[in-house]
């Protein structure tokens, strides 16, 4: 027993060592693996603590669960990953919540059913429950099994919040006068089951990670109180690890999303979905932050800047030598593409560049840079339009047709700046924002540069 | 005592929890929900522990609370593991 | 089919119309090329130079323009060159159709295909042979050198043993390619530069070069949206812009006019009681001075001085930096006459925006209107 | 005391000795200053803004002289103007003792005390004193106005739709005030700037001014240290310098020249197979021609072209930079002057190294030592 | 007892808190009165728990130390607070050794005097003792009654070993085998005494605040072990907290001043000791890094850079401009000084802030700027020298004599940045770097502003 | 259990120790330093509980620890916040 503790402690240092490394891009691999290893010490230690346990069972059951979960995991694809954790965490809560009633069905009716052990049963219970049936709704979702829009119907949050009350009404007098009626402990299961169900269904698509992080968070929640009910070391501080760290995360991501956490929490969210659609009707495009054009091009070895007359016009000439100097300090190569009529007059981004002291050897003109791009990994597009519109080399209705571009489109990845959706000089708009390789981060050029300039220092 | 020990424990495991995760860049968002929510499989204890500790029905629950634990431990870590291959440098 | 490109025998015009480098192009393109002998010349460029890349040397004029496709020239042929060029050939320079109406009659009356380089159509596809920007492009950079040289003072601030020198404000009229570039010097220079240009879309270009764009304020009392731009032009506005001009150009040590409305005389900026109320030893570059000039006193091709300000009316500045106005417009018309050659031959497809558009006479006919109609008002 | 300015009468000499601004200080420390009728009409100063400053305005220079104490002017004094001179009064201009001797003659027979600006010592105290540097500066800055001006290529990089055009190269040789200056505008142009001096400690100086400095790598196998700077003189170390310049000057478009040892003709720096190593079009601006020229080709005051190469011998840049040159000048004089002046008398402190170092003739003696050797030479 | 417990965590909650706020500037305050409501609470908590305690005698302790600690702590002048931290961490020491040594008294023989125990008891006193002696001896030296110079002698770390190896014995062997001898008990807080001695001895002046930090974290760590002989969670949980955090800070401070940790503990820093002396005889300075930079200049409201030669030879200018814009954006009123002489060419100042693109109306010459010194809070020269030396006021023997020069040292405080402390152009000394008010930050004009622009964006 | 419970409490506190304290700048380490110093200064409780169960000599070694821990305390926390006082902005 002393050494399971002490087995139960090391995991839990392991689980917290494992977080900890798991949010920096550089080490988060080896974090994963740290809390793996934790989570077999616990289950190893936990296996020999308990000399007569049913080894088949447990076996049948680690074996079952173990082929489902690695088939999960290796058949799914990359872009399924969001549903993939979504269903996960169903399991885990789903854990919680058996644990929890398994214990409730010993000890109902025994001396042993104390007001604290009920309580903290119908936590688990309740928690587990909405957990799993929440999860496999956001799931549902992100399948496309169920619509990923928001579904939405009248009185919703009334009946949410209905639930939500008879759900706290029923369990405290659960608590409070011990239970009575196994049917009360159903009643429980059920209406936290509805809860799941009701909370999850009114989220869009863009705004499922949220509420999969949050529901990560309740499984911690559901695992910290299965703990206390089985006064377990183990599960109260990794529960609690993940309910907290989760928890953060999801406001985290919230303040990403501009999102508030209680508007995830009361389900209000998702009732706008922005990240398609937008002013121009036929582009569907993705957009982006700093934080992520900065990881992309943490992994790039070979970038090239693509200034525009939107970079003269937010005067971002030294901000834009500045992330250059970062990127170059990060081992990177970097280039200028410096297209003819980029800009306003002849010459304008030498002007520009020529200010901010850019070396004169890292501008290239179109012939000498357009065979670059194949092998470039990042062109980031400041403030240019017409000058890297893939329409100039084939749309022959285009006004544009037959003008020179910068082939940009064709570099592993696009990020293009530039405040809106709006046309450049030209007035026509541009496909190459809706590419599968481009990403738009929206934003004054200077802005965008000086928060990615933090950004790139920060992962350095 | 025991029961402030563990309530102690429990406060200082969620401070720890608010400590370690501070400003991490949305690319890595789907990894740590998904590492973290692999943790949350330590459900596997308790399972575990049901299937001897609280009978029959305790068994059974106990089984298909493995089960579960165990997929969210197994695919939990792999899928985890599998998205940060991709953040390797090429 | 053959090109040929004549020496230029105006006074100061150092371009010429071809380099070794456009040459080549022409002659990828199927033409055959003759360079009159001594044409690169002034632009630093020797007969052996065209030679080396396949071009035909001719000393004669007569025999070099016998049988000529194509006559490539930078300022307008004169009567003499244009009686030698064989009927029916095209013409390209960088001529002002509506004020060379005399010239116009001669290629004319010989039935030859005549383009202006001045009449390429600013469009984004047009723009490798819009020899205007690249022209003016030239003539601001170089407007701001010759400014500064006849300064009697310092373009930057200087802060020194014996005392600090503030900067020369300088004061650009009229922002198109060439304010523009004469903004991007002066400031490189150090200059605190301001500009003014009626087209509101410029204040933006302006600022985009760090300079400081002068706002007339837009009578929003009597009626925004009614017509904005043309509202603009009211009298009121006009007397608004000369009283805000008259302050700034009161305080600036450069001023340099770039002011033009194409086909028309050059607007009327800067009044003689303007440059009164200027300090001496002040400088008026005046670019326009070609188009009548955008200061009264203004006199072409003259540099004058009037109560301690010099004006200066200087005409071509391209033709000062030759090596490089050469090089850009010779492309310029490289790119304009590949893009028309099809097969070693002209193909004047006249639905095409920038061939009609260049165009001025063709077949006995003048094709341009603003020039048909100034002909006919002669 | 009476302190005098005169006008100046040399040709294109535009500066004054004394500014309305000067006038004031001088009057402060207890002269009396009379200023000659259109002494600074040439810097754009009216007798009317001395008349404010309260100077006395003479048109007659026979009477301007007649008591004067201290005569101020820029250029040295003519013979004419010297005859008129009290006995025994004090001058100050900026002149070269060592080459205009008939003129130090002149002034040591009148027992004049003789001063030039041209010899305050360069201490760290009498930076606001150095003539030189201010003028030089001025110099070194239009200098590459004029070269660019007469350059028939752009200075910067230029990439346009048609075509790129390479940025300029720009040689300095010589980096004290003037070539430093030079740099620094040639920079702010957008050219590629490289230089050349003798003394190794500028190296850093052009680097902090973005500049390429071209080393020549002194010899380290015969001996190092042996007296370091007197090895690299060294007639082996000469001629890798002039491998290594010509190498240099064959790639640029601007050379500028301002070596000069002091007191001393300048050093010849450009021979005549160097010039014409160089591409047509290029351009030469020699600082140093009034001693002598660093290009053997460079006429005093003259442009010339050799082989297609400009050579420019102008002198006296700062006299076209006037109204700043004027400010400057005038205040390093009065500057000077206080600095002398002890209760409205000239207190001539002979152990001041300052004082002493400028003077040249006192109490009827040469007392520059150069000076007088050059006279005894003579 | 239960609320006993809960006030303690309470307590330790709080003191977590308020350790988390200390370390930033803004909330700093806050956090130390937070910390003291824990220890409020504690107190409280203990006093009621133990109803039968004797009040006369807790109370006459408590009101001698209180009023010792704050007569201390309201006398001590501002420069002499670190020797106050350092009595105050001995008196914290010893009363934990001293708690630990009443127990040893009360279980010796007894049956209650377990391994554990007696392990636990021998910890708390040990380092309970070193902390007392070894914060004695370095207030000493702080104050002036030891020479602040290291004391060295030969064979000093052969008896540091020797005193730690003869502890670590000696302790082991009366853990397991139960404690036989008074004496051996005596022998061991005798041998830590003299143990705390010597490893402080040798330590020079300048790098005590790392010594002191150590100690602080022993004496956290003698608390901890304290707690574990009473079994009280305040003091295990509080202790491992003002240990560990104690750890890192003093690893945080090593790396700040270049020093290695093992240094430190074992006694071999100090040695050297470069924060006075160096190449310039006379001057006497202090050197700080650019963190303390931004500290200083973030209290200031007026900052006025003063650029000079260095700043050009670093090729600043642009590196400056930014640090200048930070500045701005935080609030601040920021001009420059320019010199009609700095650097080496008439206007070379100008040329070099323009190319940064320095607005023209921050630039003030001599006469303007030098009145605004008087109300200036930061004055940061930039690779100046000979232009801001005051010898050209006053030292009539000096070659720059009569100069006029920038009056930076009538601003609050001087941070003066450049490579080394030779002298500039004249070749002559500069007194400056000497004053009160002054500030060094040694290094590449543009590495030190580069740096300093994170560090004030990170204030921010 | 007990054991292990104050073991964990232990160890999540070193680990809270360590995970707060992060990037502090240099001014601030004399009053962090004074700061945490005056919570070692908890050694109170001990003494407080000292006078009482360690008998006749823990009560008089008690006192003395009562007065240092209290020295400790007082001293601390008022000289940090003196410290501190020099950082509000004028
Ligand atoms: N070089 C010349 O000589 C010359 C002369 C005349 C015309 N042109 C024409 O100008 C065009 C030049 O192409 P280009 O790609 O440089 O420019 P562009 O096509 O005009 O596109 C510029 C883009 O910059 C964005 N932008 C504006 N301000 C911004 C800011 N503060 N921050 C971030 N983005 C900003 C604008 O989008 P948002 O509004 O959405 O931000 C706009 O779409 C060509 O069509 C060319 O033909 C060139
Ligand atoms: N302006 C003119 O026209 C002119 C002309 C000639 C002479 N001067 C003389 O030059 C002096 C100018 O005064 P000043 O204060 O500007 O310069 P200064 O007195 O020469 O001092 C410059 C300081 O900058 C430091 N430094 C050099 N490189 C650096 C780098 N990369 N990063 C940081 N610091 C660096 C040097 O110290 P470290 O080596 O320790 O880093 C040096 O002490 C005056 O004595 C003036 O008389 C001026
Ligand atoms: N002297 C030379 O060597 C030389 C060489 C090339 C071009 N140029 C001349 O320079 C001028 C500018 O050339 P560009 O290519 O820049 O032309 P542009 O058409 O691009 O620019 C002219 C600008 O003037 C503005 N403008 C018109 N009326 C105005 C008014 N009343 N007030 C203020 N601004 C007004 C227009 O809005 C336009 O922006 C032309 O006159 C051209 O002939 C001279
Ligand atoms: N033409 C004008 O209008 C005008 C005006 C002012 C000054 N100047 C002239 O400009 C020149 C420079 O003036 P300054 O104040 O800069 O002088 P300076 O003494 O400061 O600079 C001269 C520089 O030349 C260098 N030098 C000497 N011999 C050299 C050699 N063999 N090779 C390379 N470098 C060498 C010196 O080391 C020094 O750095 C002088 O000749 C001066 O008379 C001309």
């Amino acid at each position: 027993m002393q050494y399971t503790n002490i087995a139960y402690v090391l995991a839990a240092v392991l689980f917290i060592l494992g977080i900890k490394k798991l949010s920096s891009p550089k080490t988060a691999r080896t974090g994963n693996t740290i809390s793996s290893i934790g989570m077999l010490i616990a289950i190893i230690a936990t296996l020999i603590s308990f000399e007569l346990l049913d080894f088949k069972i447990i076996a049948l059951g680690m074996i079952i669960g173990a082929i489902i979960g690695a088939i999960f995991a290796i058949r799914v694809e990359m872009t399924q990953m969001p549903q993939m954790v979504a269903i996960f965490n169903g399991f885990g809560g789903g854990a919680s919540a058996l644990v929890a009633a398994a214990e409730f069905f010993t000890k109902y009716g025994t001396s042993e059913q104390t007001m604290f052990l009920t309580g903290t049963i119908i936590l688990s219970v309740f928690v587990g429950t909405l957990t799993l049936t929440g999860s496999f709704i956001a799931f549902g979702k992100l399948q496309g099994f169920i619509s990923g829009q928001p579904i939405v119907f009248p009185g919703q949050k009334i009946l949410n919040a209905f639930l939500a009350l008879s759900l706290l009404g029923l369990g405290t007098f659960v608590t409070i006068s011990g239970i009575q009626d196994l049917n009360m402990f159903y009643g429980i299961i059920i209406i936290a089951a509805l809860l799941g169900v009701t909370l999850t269904i009114p989220i869009g698509g863009a705004d499922m990670p949220v509420v999969i992080s949050l529901l990560n968070s309740y499984s911690g929640i559901a695992a910290a109180s299965t703990g206390f009910v089985l006064m377990n070391n183990a599960l109260i501080i990794s529960g609690a690890l993940v309910g907290a760290s989760g928890f953060i995360l999801t406001s985290i991501m919230c303040k990403g999303m501009n999102r508030s956490l209680t508007n995830v929490i009361f389900g209000a969210v998702g009732l706008q979905n922005d990240s398609s659609g937008g002013e121009a009707k036929q582009i569907n495009y993705k957009s982006s932050t700093t934080d992520e054009a900065a990881m992309i091009m943490d992994a790039a070895d070979k970038v090239i800047i693509v200034p525009g007359y939107g970079l003269a016009v937010a005067q971002a000439q030294h901000a834009v030598r500045e992330v250059a100097e970062q990127l170059e300090a990060m081992g990177k190569k970097v280039l200028y593409a410096i297209h003819p009529v980029a800009g306003r007059m002849p010459g304008h981004m030498n002007v520009l560049l020529a200010e901010a002291n850019v070396p004169y050897e890292q501008l290239k003109d179109l012939d000498e840079i357009n065979s670059e791009f194949e092998d470039c990994d990042v062109a980031i597009v400041l403030g240019a339009n017409d000058v890297v519109n893939p329409a100039a080399r084939h749309d022959t209705s285009s006004p544009i047709y037959g003008m020179p571009i910068l082939d940009v489109d064709k570099s592993r990845t696009v990020i293009i700046n530039k405040r809106t959706m709006n046309p450049g000089f030209a007035g026509i708009q541009n496909e190459l924002f809706g590419f599968e390789n481009s990403i738009m981060v929206f934003g004054d050029a200077k802005e965008m540069l000086t928060a990615l300039h933090k950004d790139l220092k920060e992962l350095s | 005592m025991d029961m402030i020990n563990i309530l102690t424990v429990l406060i200082l495991a969620i401070f720890i929890g608010f400590e370690i995760i501070t400003k991490v860049p949305p690319t890595l968002h789907t990894p740590l929900m998904s590492g973290s929510n692999a943790i949350s499989g330590i459900a596997i204890v308790g399972a575990i522990i049901a299937t001897k500790v609280s009978g029959e029905v305790g068994t059974w629950l106990g089984l298909i609370a493995v089960i579960f634990a165990t997929i969210n431990c197994v695919g939990g870590f792999m899928v985890t593991d599998r998205m940060l291959k991709m953040f390797k440098r090429k | 089919m053959i090109a040929v490109v004549l020496k230029e025998t105006t006074a100061n015009e150092n371009r010429v119309a071809a380099t070794p480098q456009t040459v080549k192009d022409l002659i990828k393109s199927g033409l055959t090329v003759r360079v009159e002998s001594g044409a690169g010349e002034a632009s630093y460029i020797t007969d052996q130079d065209y030679k080396d890349v396949n071009a035909e040397i001719f000393s004669n004029q007569t025999s070099i323009l016998k049988g000529a496709d194509i006559i490539l020239k930078v300022a307008s042929a004169t009567k003499a060159e244009i009686e030698k060029m064989p009927d029916n050939a095209a013409y390209i320079s960088l001529c002002q159709t509506t004020r060379e109406l005399e010239f116009v009659k001669l290629l004319n009356d010989k039935s030859i295909t005549g383009f202006s380089m001045h009449l390429i159509p600013r469009t984004t596809l047009a723009q490798s042979m819009d020899a205007l920007s690249s022209q003016a492009n030239i003539a601001g950079y170089k407007s701001v050198l010759v400014g500064a040289s006849h300064l009697p003072v310092y373009m930057p601030l200087l802060m020194t043993a014996a005392g600090t020198i503030p900067p020369a404000k300088v004061l650009i009229l009229g922002a198109g390619v060439a304010g523009l570039q004469a903004i991007a010097t002066a400031k490189r220079l150090g200059a605190q530069v301001e500009a003014f240009d009626v087209r509101p879309e410029v204040k933006e270009q302006v600022e985009s070069l760090g300079a400081k764009f002068i706002e007339v304020e837009s009578d929003n009392d009597d009626g925004v949206g009614k017509g904005g731009y043309a509202k603009e032009t009211s009298e009121d506005y006009k007397n608004r812009q000369q009283a805000k001009i008259k302050e700034h150009i009161a305080k600036s040590n450069l001023v340099i006019t770039t002011a033009l409305i194409p086909g028309r005389p050059a607007p009327l900026l800067i009044p003689r009681d303007m440059v009164e109320g200027m300090k001496p030893g002040s400088v008026i570059i005046d670019l326009a001075s070609e188009n009548g000039g955008n200061c009264e006193l203004t006199q072409m091709g003259e540099l004058i001085e009037h109560n301690g300000v010099k004006i200066d009316g200087t005409l071509n500045f391209p033709a000062s930096i030759q090596i490089h106005a050469s090089q850009l417009y010779a492309k310029n018309i490289s790119t304009f006459l590949t893009y028309m050659v099809k097969d070693g031959h002209l193909n004047l497809n006249l639905d095409d925006e920038i061939i009609s558009g260049a165009m001025f006479t063709h077949n006995g006919k003048v094709t341009h209107e603003l020039t048909s109609k100034a002909l006919g008002e002669q």
